[in-house]
């Protein structure tokens, strides 16, 4: 079933393909997938692929590849989300045919909870790994992490993605400590040791740049920082490029279980793993996004 | 001089966006007030009429009506948005875009319109109910033939403020991918800081509340006969 | 406001006046009888038929069932019985034409019916000119006169009016009397009629009543109330109108 | 709506009549005393006053400067006289008394007067009963009398009276008549009254105009205009008194 | 027997969280709701009586006003949080929690309820506003003494409106820390989805919109004098 995607199908089809995965494929028909030719887009009967994505970076780099898809017959359609679940509800659903905002301890998370709600649920998969968006503590009023006083204010983003990965670096700071086995569930209520009586404040992740001023530290996304003119001399700690935090939390393409070597996917995975992307990254983010491939 | 050209140049490299978005905007915002208040107006009328000393006091059908009203008007458009996920596929096919978020929108400018309609009737002279009922009008009669037909300018006023309450709302439904002008302005201006387009954006913003705060102005001030010269 | 041991008899083709001082209690009986107005306890009868009963423990015939019309019963009812308002209650969002129309709408009168009623009332009351206007570009006598003539369009068996002629002049006032009295005598219908003119009274009815503070203190036949007043508000009345200086 | 062709001499210490039938023009041709109503053209003085002047090209006199009261002049002026409407247009969230009080609370009277003269004027116009209910809990007739004592309130110099009794019962009317004569004997005030009832016009009035679709047909001593009218509407509408049935 | 359970672990685990929620909530809404008001009232009466043929025509200002009306009823919440931010800072010293919230809220609700007092205000009966002119008052006086006191029930069942409005715009202040019961639904029910904390946030929600509701309600039916029995 999965071979008709044929030139003209866009969102139907891939909904309906959704339909006939979730009739546990058996071996055979996967491979059968897999053999499938990828002939069936081509420049003049393009394809269109819709992809869910943050507007910063992610759906700056898809923009970026656009013409390079249009090439091989792809016509991308990028649908910017700032919002975290629907881009993956919509991805299931078949009304996305990939989303690109997210890092895999958070996509497992999300599979993991659907799947507690809906039994129906199809997981979602990374398909290729981009680029990782390193997180740093920035300075308020504090001016650096040793004379941090009593019940001094930090900023962290709001939103669980981020959050939790604020927390765990103020936890790896020594500033704090977070229960066991919370993970990127944590939030400040679980906080089980905080000894400067460190208050913590959630704000909306582009916000904690705009609200520095107000606070003792900030926990900011790199690409908030960067177009808040924040730069390393304002950091104090940060979720280092080799660290184990920049393997796991590596933003990712997600696509339906699957559908990952279709070769429409393939072909995105090209485009946006070239040297070209990897310097486009690397101009435009100024350190603040790193290329992981 | 240099101020135009710059603007001259991002209005070229943004012209298909701007466009579509206003597009978007207007798609969603009108088609979710018409279809709000086909729903919103029954409600509204239900409502009132059912309100102890109204035209067909109905107390335990008014409480419930009121309650659910309340209820609409409590949950956090983006968490209605979330519980409405299996409805709107059901209807549109599709949970992302302009389309899809028409029904989360609906469903939430619905309360919201039986107040303003509600806002609307009670306004209109019980003598006249009276007049209805000393001719033997139906209690639909009454509504249909007075208390709607003299609230109209009202009427009219209140969806000018629906119709731009609903534009606020169509930004935050750019959140999951319905796009319009709020949503472009959010997501250049707030997400990527890019104070040219947010302004340009905003500007066309202002047009459109401009015109449909206008129009309906125009259009109320117009029907009124209460005070015509 | 509960008007108090008020019982009238109003005769099928009778014209029946109401007076009394502003503030007796004369709207508040003639909204009884299409009970926009629900009385505490009494009896209402219209054609030998009861529309209202509700007796209190006070009074002997408690034992008879409460009654009050309802739903379609009290609206067919209501339909055959006009009513002019003291206060014109007319739709301010409609036109002159479409007001006088409304109670024929509302009782699904065929269209061309209804126009043609509503061209001829508009000559009756000499509006002709006014047809297209809204009620808020009309005088307050020509306000009236909407309200005369929506009452008649559906050809009521029963005319309330509550002062209706208050605004008018004495030429006007004399084209409705003529009206009311040959809608009484051609189309026999019944007339209860509030004014504070006694003229008028004098003039077209047959019967007539007299309140005072939420009584009915006299009522009767034209002559032996008013010829030979018995009461004292009655005779202030008719004095009233005699005048004490000029 | 324009009033055409009207020139009336209304002299201080008058008690004017202003008669025609109904839509003829009289609430709007008193309206214009007080500008509510703003002529087209024409002069009109108050007291020697001009207070409103406009000619057309049409008018011999078109080279005298355009003048219309405004502002603080123009509401000083209105705070000297009195009006009652034909609509009453009474504050409906207001209480009798806070309706009466309204111009004396607008010219800023103190307090401890505004409550005096209140009651007063609850006395004279039969309302102390009444004096904490709403418009909406009073008769027809009740509605007119706040609107009267209300006119009545900051002791105008100039009294405008739309109808002042077409809803008031003989008995009342004649309160208001002596109330109305009390006020021109012993404080002056000039007193414009449009009326459908010629009695009363004959009964206090010193001078009267006729009216006549938009024109003044007809003005000048009482006895002058209404026991000779040469006038054919005068003659209709004191004819019209007569009745023509009865 | 074991959902009580649960509900009961999960009200004793969130007890603290949820009290402070509520009141935050409250404390956002009704303040900002309070100064939109002080701000609000007198920006509707300036739009509505400088109106052609209103009490003081003034074509320039009338314009002008209404067109400040709709700019600020065009910018999405979320830019006019972050364009006050230097505004908010100055105003309150900070840019985040419950305070630092107030002051987009308000400015965000003040053109609304300009709107909702033009909505009451136009619907007074002419015939007293010629009432107030010939008794020699001031268009100071016929705002406060006549349009204001005639459609105060209209207006406090706009306050009621407007209030709910706010409610739902809270739940955005969370952006800035600003707390409060929308917001948690979205960052705990929404989010981290977990369904049962959201419903119980949910349910307070529901409360205190009931009671915003119906005491609106029960107000102005209270103070309406038009029908008193
Ligand atoms: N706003 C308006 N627009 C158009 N015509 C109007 C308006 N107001 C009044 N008129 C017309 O002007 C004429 C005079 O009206 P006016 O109210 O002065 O009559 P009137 O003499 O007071 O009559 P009545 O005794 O019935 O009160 C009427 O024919 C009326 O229809
Ligand atoms: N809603 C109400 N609440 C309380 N009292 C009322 C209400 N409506 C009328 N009344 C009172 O009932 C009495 C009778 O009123 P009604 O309107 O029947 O008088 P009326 O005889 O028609 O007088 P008028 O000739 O002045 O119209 C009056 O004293 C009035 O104040
Ligand atoms: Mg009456
Ligand atoms: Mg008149």
């Amino acid at each position: 079933a999965q071979k008709a995607v044929t030139p003209a199908a866009t969102t139907e089809v891939s909904s309906a393909a959704t339909e006939v995965s979730s009739a546990e494929p058996t071996a055979e028909e996967k491979d059968a997938e897999v053999e499938e030719p990828a002939a069936s887009f081509s420049k003049e009967n393009p394809l269109t692929l819709k992809v869910g994505a943050s507007p910063v970076p992610h759906a700056e780099i898809l923009a970026e590849i656009k013409d390079d898809l249009a090439e091989v017959g792809i016509n991308l359609e990028i649908v910017e989300f700032t919002d975290y679940v629907l881009p993956n509800t919509a991805l299931e659903d078949g009304s996305l045919d990939a989303n690109f905002f997210q890092h895999m301890p958070y996509l497992d998370d999300f599979n993991e909870a659907q799947k507690k709600d809906n039994a129906d649920w199809k997981d979602l998969v990374p398909m290729v790994y981009t680029h990782f968006e390193p997180m740093g503590i920035y300075k308020g009023k504090a001016t650096s992490l040793a004379d941090l006083k009593e019940g001094a204010k930090i900023a962290v983003p709001n939103d669980p993605t981020n959050e939790a990965r604020a927390l765990l670096l103020l936890e790896k700071n020594g500033l704090i400590k977070i229960a066991e086995g919370k993970g990127l569930e944590a939030t400040k209520l679980d906080i089980v040791e905080n000894t400067k009586n460190i208050e913590i404040v959630e704000l909306e992740a582009a916000q904690v740049a705009l609200s520095l001023q107000d606070v003792d530290l900030g926990v900011i996304n790199g690409n908030y920082a960067l177009s808040a003119g924040l730069t390393l001399d304002d950091v104090l700690g940060v979720e280092d490029k080799d660290s184990e935090a920049a393997k796991k939390y590596a933003n990712l393409v997600a696509v339906r279980i699957g559908e990952e070597e279709l070769p429409q996917f393939i072909a995105l995975k090209e485009a946006i793993t070239s040297e070209k992307v990897k310097k486009f990254i690397e101009e435009k983010y100024k350190g603040s996004v790193l290329p992981v491939f | 001089m240099e101020f135009f050209s710059n603007l001259f140049n991002l209005l070229n490299e943004f012209k298909g966006l701007l466009l579509v978005s206003t597009w978007q905007t207007l798609y969603i915002t009108l088609i979710s007030t018409l279809i709000a208040y086909l729903l919103g107006i029954p409600l509204g009328i239900w409502v009132v009429s059912t309100a102890p000393n109204s035209i067909a006091p109905n107390r335990p059908v008014h409480e419930f009506m009121s309650r659910i009203i309340n209820i609409g008007r409590s949950i956090p458009f983006i968490i209605l948005l979330v519980a409405l996920l299996p409805v709107t596929r059901m209807l549109v096919g599709t949970t992302i875009g302009p389309t899809a978020t028409i029904v989360p929108m609906t469903i939430a400018a619905v309360p919201f319109v039986a107040r303003m309609i509600e806002q609307s009737l009670v306004e209109v002279d019980n003598g006249l109910i009276e007049m209805g009922q000393a001719m033997g009008a139906t209690s639909f009669q009454i509504i249909f033939k007075v208390l709607l037909t003299e609230s109209l300018p009202s009427i009219i006023r209140g969806i000018s403020i629906t119709i731009i309450n609903l534009i606020g709302y169509s930004a935050m439904a750019g959140a999951v991918g319905g796009g319009g002008l709020g949503d472009l302005a959010i997501r250049y201006g707030y997400h990527r800081r890019q104070t040219d387009i947010m302004m340009v954006t905003i500007v066309l913003l202002i047009l459109v509340v401009e015109v449909i705060q206008m129009g309906g102005n125009a259009i109320a001030s117009k029907i009124d006969k209460r005070n015509v010269h | 406001m509960a008007l108090e041991d008020v019982s009238l008899h109003i005769e099928p083709e009778d014209i029946y006046g109401i007076i009394g001082m502003s503030g007796a209690g004369k709207s508040t009986l003639i909204r009884c009888i299409n009970l926009l107005e629900k009385p505490v306890a009494g009896e209402i009868l219209i054609d030998g038929n009861c529309i209202f009963r509700k007796f209190g423990k006070f009074f002997e015939n408690n034992n008879e069932p409460e009654l009050m019309l309802q739903g379609a019963e009290l609206r067919n009812l209501r339909r055959q019985i006009g009513m002019i308002f003291q206060s014109h209650n007319l739709l301010m969002q409609k036109t002159v034409s479409q007001n006088i129309a409304f109670p024929m709408e509302i009782a699904g009168a065929p269209k061309h019916e209804i126009d043609k009623r509503v061209s001829e009332l508009l000559e009756v009351v000499n509006l002709a000119d006014k047809v297209a206007n809204y009620p808020s570009q009309l005088s307050g006598g020509q306000r009236q006169r909407v309200s005369i003539a929506r009452a008649m369009a559906n050809m009521p068996k029963i005319l309330l009016c509550d002062e209706p002629t208050s605004a008018l002049d004495s030429l006007t006032t004399n084209q409705i009397l003529d009206l009311l009295w040959d809608l009484n005598q051609d189309y026999k219908v019944t007339i209860v009629m509030i004014t504070h003119e006694i003229e008028l009274v004098k003039r077209i009815c047959n019967k007539v009543a007299v309140i005072d503070r939420t009584r009915v203190v006299d009522q009767g036949e034209i002559g032996q109330v008013l010829l030979n007043p018995s009461m004292e508000i009655t005779k202030q009345l008719l004095s009233g109108s005699r005048g004490t200086r000029g």
